[in-house]
């Protein structure tokens, strides 16, 4: 009969209403900024740029190559590249991002650019408060902005970083396996072709092992130890132990 | 100078504007809405002499008004279902736009 | 005592009045009752905001606003504010003096409403013959205001939402006109005093003789309701702005305090249905026994409006949106009749003189007409469970 | 003449003007509505209460809207044809000017105008409804046929018309014949 499902639905919510002053468990919101649903591990949201170590200023993993920035949907990307390389975690010399901006009020958090990048230097982070008084200057976050260390990214995907820093821990041993051999062979041709002095051995030695521990500042020193610098070097690379307090934000 | 005078000469100055528009607008919905304030004129008078009249009657002109209204009501209606009977076949609502039925 | 406590809004009136010379007496006494009338309602409105909100929180298992003030009670104070701040937008290609004036021209009728309700004993701001009338052609005059607005705005979704509103506000015109018609025929004056006097108790009863103790009452009462929800546009018959569909009707091009003056004119509205349906139907300021009438009116009197208001939250927290022909189809198929109907059945009431007649013949009338008109509108076209072809259970796997 | 008379005819007079004289015929409509809503407060002026609400309900509330649903309704996207026809308002004015001389002078030659012998006595709306039921009843049911009568003309003037020249509703899909 015609009025029937008004009336059972009014008994409803008059039960919801009633209820919900009796049954606390019945209210599921939350009160946000005092309290807070912890975030899913997938729940990403803008893009960061991670760095190794604690300095982003020569950690960063990005090496310009513009990928990201053709690829951005909303064009929210902007890259201008170095004019001098830098070595990368391998040792390579690459180039580096003299200015990376992104527009944040531009980006749809479609991770595209997460996608494509090949040196894992891009990821989504999950930072949603991004509010700011300042409308144009406040919302277009340039590198030093953008940057967070790699023990951020460990925090808030850990699974993913797991991954990735395995993969680069393995790519590095083999870059170093193979620089120790070719130094090895060198050292060994050098040897054999040759009456080398020691000095001459340590030396090429030395020579083969800088670009990969060029950035802190103790491989720089040149000595019989560096071989033994090469995973201080790369502190930031190796998964998060608990003796490393520092990289935590 | 009765009392009455000065409505009947805001009916008559209605019923004037009202004439003139429904004889020069172009447009048959405005021409109606002359008529309109014709009739109005005329409910004007009616209750002005109600009230002022010497009649002793105290309900007529009113009556006269009320049906006069309703009358008005009815009028609208049929006016505009014309104009709009009109409007489908000749796609406008220019009284030219009627003109063929003219002998 | 109690009288007094009754008419004390009279006496503090009446002091008032008699401290001012005799010429302005009467300005005085307009003043003072509508800057009271026009500052309770706007009161009431401010809270009634707060508690729709946290009404229909509850009723959908959420809190609601609770920062502003003690649990929340203070937000209207804030939204009040943040409409006044806010920048007016009008449109480059709108009409700028109606686009002007049309929440103005909504506003005043509706506030022209409550000059006729009468909200306690001897508490009514224009006592005239024609009170019922004279709210009815107010309450016409708001549809105009909508269709400036909607038009004026030179935006498709607003001259949408405009004559969405004008449709059914005139369909639901006539069956909230004639619901109370019974009433005026049974009351025989047009005067909101003289109806609720006639639904006071007699000397000697114990029940109040309320239009709504009544099989005819209780059915005009509920198509009342009924169309003073089209009439508000509030939910389930909130076409006109639905959000879904045309953003927000006829007043999506209105910011600021425009569009406050909007949404406090729906409001306001609302109130004068609501105090209206009390009058006619509830018995006005009356209490519904005899025992209970050392209450003073006016509490009676809001108590009945507040009543309302919460029914109007309630079902607005209850029912979704209907479709633009089931509208059409219930204020014409179904309401108009039932409101035609009820005029012969009170007629026949009155004949019989009320009582153990009345209602053997009424009541079996109503309800029969009820099933019938219900049947004829929902009747054939069942709603089936529906059957998913990729979900749910009737997929076979 | 009263201050509200004043106040009422300037309504009257400047919303007629404007329903006249304005271009756009949705501000027509507008102004007459404030033609209406002045006269209406003659009317209460007067002493007429019911006649000046019923003039508000029935013009404002439905004649004023049917008038822009039937602008609305009646638009065409071209641009509009002049608004007034080639030398309108040049007989219309004299027409106009004709009838006005005459009225005025009629009413202004007016004489012999009795005061009214007996005080006014205001009917109330009961008044009203007696004298509808008794000495008026003929009229009333002669209004409500010519009402039913318009009412019915005027839907089935402006139902679509279909093929074979029948009324009814257009099938569905299907244009109105333009």
């Amino acid at each position: 009969m015609l009025g029937v499902g008004i009336i059972k639905g009014l008994a409803e919510t008059g039960r919801n209403f009633i209820g919900s002053y009796f049954d606390r468990d019945r209210l599921v919101t939350v009160e946000y900024p005092e309290q807070r649903v912890p975030l899913r591990e997938n729940f990403r949201q803008f893009p960061f740029l991670v760095h190794d170590g604690q300095d982003a200023a020569i950690g960063l993993r990005c090496v310009a190559c513009q990928i990201c920035e053709k690829e951005c949907p909303p064009q929210c990307i902007y890259i201008e590249k170095s004019k001098d390389k830098k070595p990368d975690h391998l040792g390579k010399p690459q180039f580096f991002p003299a200015v990376f901006n992104i527009d944040i009020s531009v980006c749809m958090s479609c991770q595209i650019c997460v996608e494509v990048c090949p040196f894992d230097a891009i990821k989504m982070d999950q930072d949603f408060e991004l509010s700011t008084a300042d409308r144009f200057g406040g919302l277009l976050l340039g590198k030093t902005q953008l940057a967070r260390p790699n023990t951020h990214f460990q925090r808030i995907h850990p699974r993913e970083a797991a991954e990735i820093d395995t993969r680069r821990a393995d790519e590095r041993q083999k870059a170093e396996a193979k620089a120790k051999a070719d130094a090895e062979a060198k050292a060994k041709a050098a040897a054999a072709a040759a009456a080398g002095t020691a000095a001459a051995t340590t030396t090429a030695a030395v020579d083969a092992a800088k670009p990969v521990g060029a950035r802190p500042a103790p491989t720089t020193v040149p000595g019989p130890a560096s071989a033994r610098a090469l995973p201080g070097a790369g502190a930031g690379t190796v998964p998060a132990a608990p003796s490393e307090p520092g990289g935590q934000v | 100078m009765n009392p009455a005078q000065p409505y009947l000469f805001l009916a008559a100055a209605l019923f004037i504007i009202g004439m003139a528009g429904a004889l020069a607008r172009r447009n048959a919905i405005l021409a109606l809405v002359g008529i309109e304030l014709m009739l109005n004129a005329a409910n004007l008078s009616f209750v002005a002499f109600w009230r002022h009249g010497p009649h002793p009657d105290p309900q007529t002109g009113l009556m006269f008004a009320l049906f006069s209204i309703a009358i008005a009501g009815a009028e609208a209606a049929v006016g505009l279902a014309l104009i709009i009977a009109l409007f489908r076949h000749r796609r406008s609502v220019s009284l030219e736009a009627a003109e063929s039925l003219k002998g | 005592m109690a009288a007094n406590v009754d008419q004390i809004f009279v006496h503090l009136m009446q002091m008032m009045v008699d401290r001012v010379p005799d010429a302005v007496a009467p300005w005085v006494r307009a003043a003072v009752g509508v800057g009271a009338v026009l500052g309770l309602f706007g009161l009431l409105f401010g809270l009634t905001t707060v508690c729709e909100r946290k009404g229909i929180a509850r009723m959908q298992n959420r809190l609601g606003p609770n920062r502003v003030g003690p649990f929340g009670f203070l937000q209207f104070a804030a939204d009040g504010i943040k409409s006044l701040t806010k920048e007016d937008v009008v449109p480059r290609s709108a009409d700028r003096v109606v686009h002007y004036l049309a929440p103005l021209a909504l506003l005043t009728p509706v506030v022209l409403t409550f000059l006729v309700l009468p909200f306690g004993r001897n508490m009514v701001l224009m006592h005239v013959d024609t009170g019922l009338l004279f709210f009815f052609a107010a309450g016409a005059s708001t549809e105009l205001a909508v269709f400036m607005a909607g038009w004026s705005s030179r935006n498709k979704y607003s001259l949408l939402g405009a004559m969405r509103a004008i449709a059914q506000m005139i369909s639901y015109e006539l069956p909230f006109i004639l619901s109370t018609v019974g009433v005026v025929m049974i009351a025989g004056t047009l005067s909101t005093v003289g109806i609720v006097e006639s639904q006071a108790a007699r000397p000697g009863e114990w029940l109040a003789r309320w239009n709504l103790f009544t099989p005819w009452g209780l059915a005009a009462f509920l198509l009342f309701l009924i169309a003073a929800f089209a009439e508000a546009n509030r939910s389930p018959f909130d076409l006109p702005e639905g959000e879904s569909e045309i953003v927000a009707g006829y007043f999506i091009e209105y910011s600021g305090f425009k569009f406050a003056l909007f949404f406090m004119a729906e409001y306001l509205g609302m109130f004068a249905s609501s105090g209206m349906a009390v009058t006619l139907f509830l018995g006005g300021w009356t209490a519904p026994v005899a025992a209970l009438d050392w209450i003073p009116s006016w509490l009676w009197f809001f108590g009945k409006l507040l009543a309302l208001i919460a029914l109007f939250i309630w079902v607005r927290g209850t029912t979704p949106r209907l479709r633009m022909d089931q509208l059409m189809d219930f204020a014409w198929k179904f309401m108009l009749p039932l409101a035609l109907l009820i005029l012969p059945v009170v007629a026949v009431w009155h004949y019989l003189g009320g009582g153990w007649r009345g209602w053997l013949f009424c009541t079996p009338v109503l309800a029969a007409a009820y099933v019938l008109l219900g049947r004829a509108l929902v009747g054939r076209r069942r709603i089936q469970r529906r059957v998913y072809r990729y979900a749910g259970e009737g997929v076979a796997s | 003449m009263t201050p509200w008379f004043l106040l009422f005819g300037g309504l009257v007079v400047v919303g007629a003007l404007g329903a006249m004289a304005l271009r756009n015929p949705v501000h027509c409509g507008l102004s007459l509505v404030v033609t209406f809503v002045g006269l209406a407060g003659t009317y209460l002026d007067l002493g007429a209460d019911f006649l000046g609400l019923a003039q508000i309900l029935v013009y404002v509330g439905a004649v004023a809207i049917l008038l822009v649903f039937v602008m609305l309704l009646t638009r065409t996207g071209r641009g509009e044809s002049p608004e007034v026809r080639p030398g309108g308002w040049w007989w219309g004015g004299l027409v106009a000017a004709l009838v006005a001389v005459g009225l005025v002078g009629a009413l202004a030659s007016v004489s012999g105008w009795k005061p009214r012998s007996e005080p006014m006595t205001f009917p109330t709306v009961r008044d009203l409804g007696v004298a509808l039921m008794t000495d008026f009843v003929l009229p009333l049911q002669l209004v409500g046929v010519v009402l039913t009568a318009a009412m019915i003309g005027a839907a089935i003037l402006a139902l679509p018309e279909r093929r074979g020249g029948r009324v009814g509703r257009t099938p569905k899909g299907e244009e109105p014949e333009q």
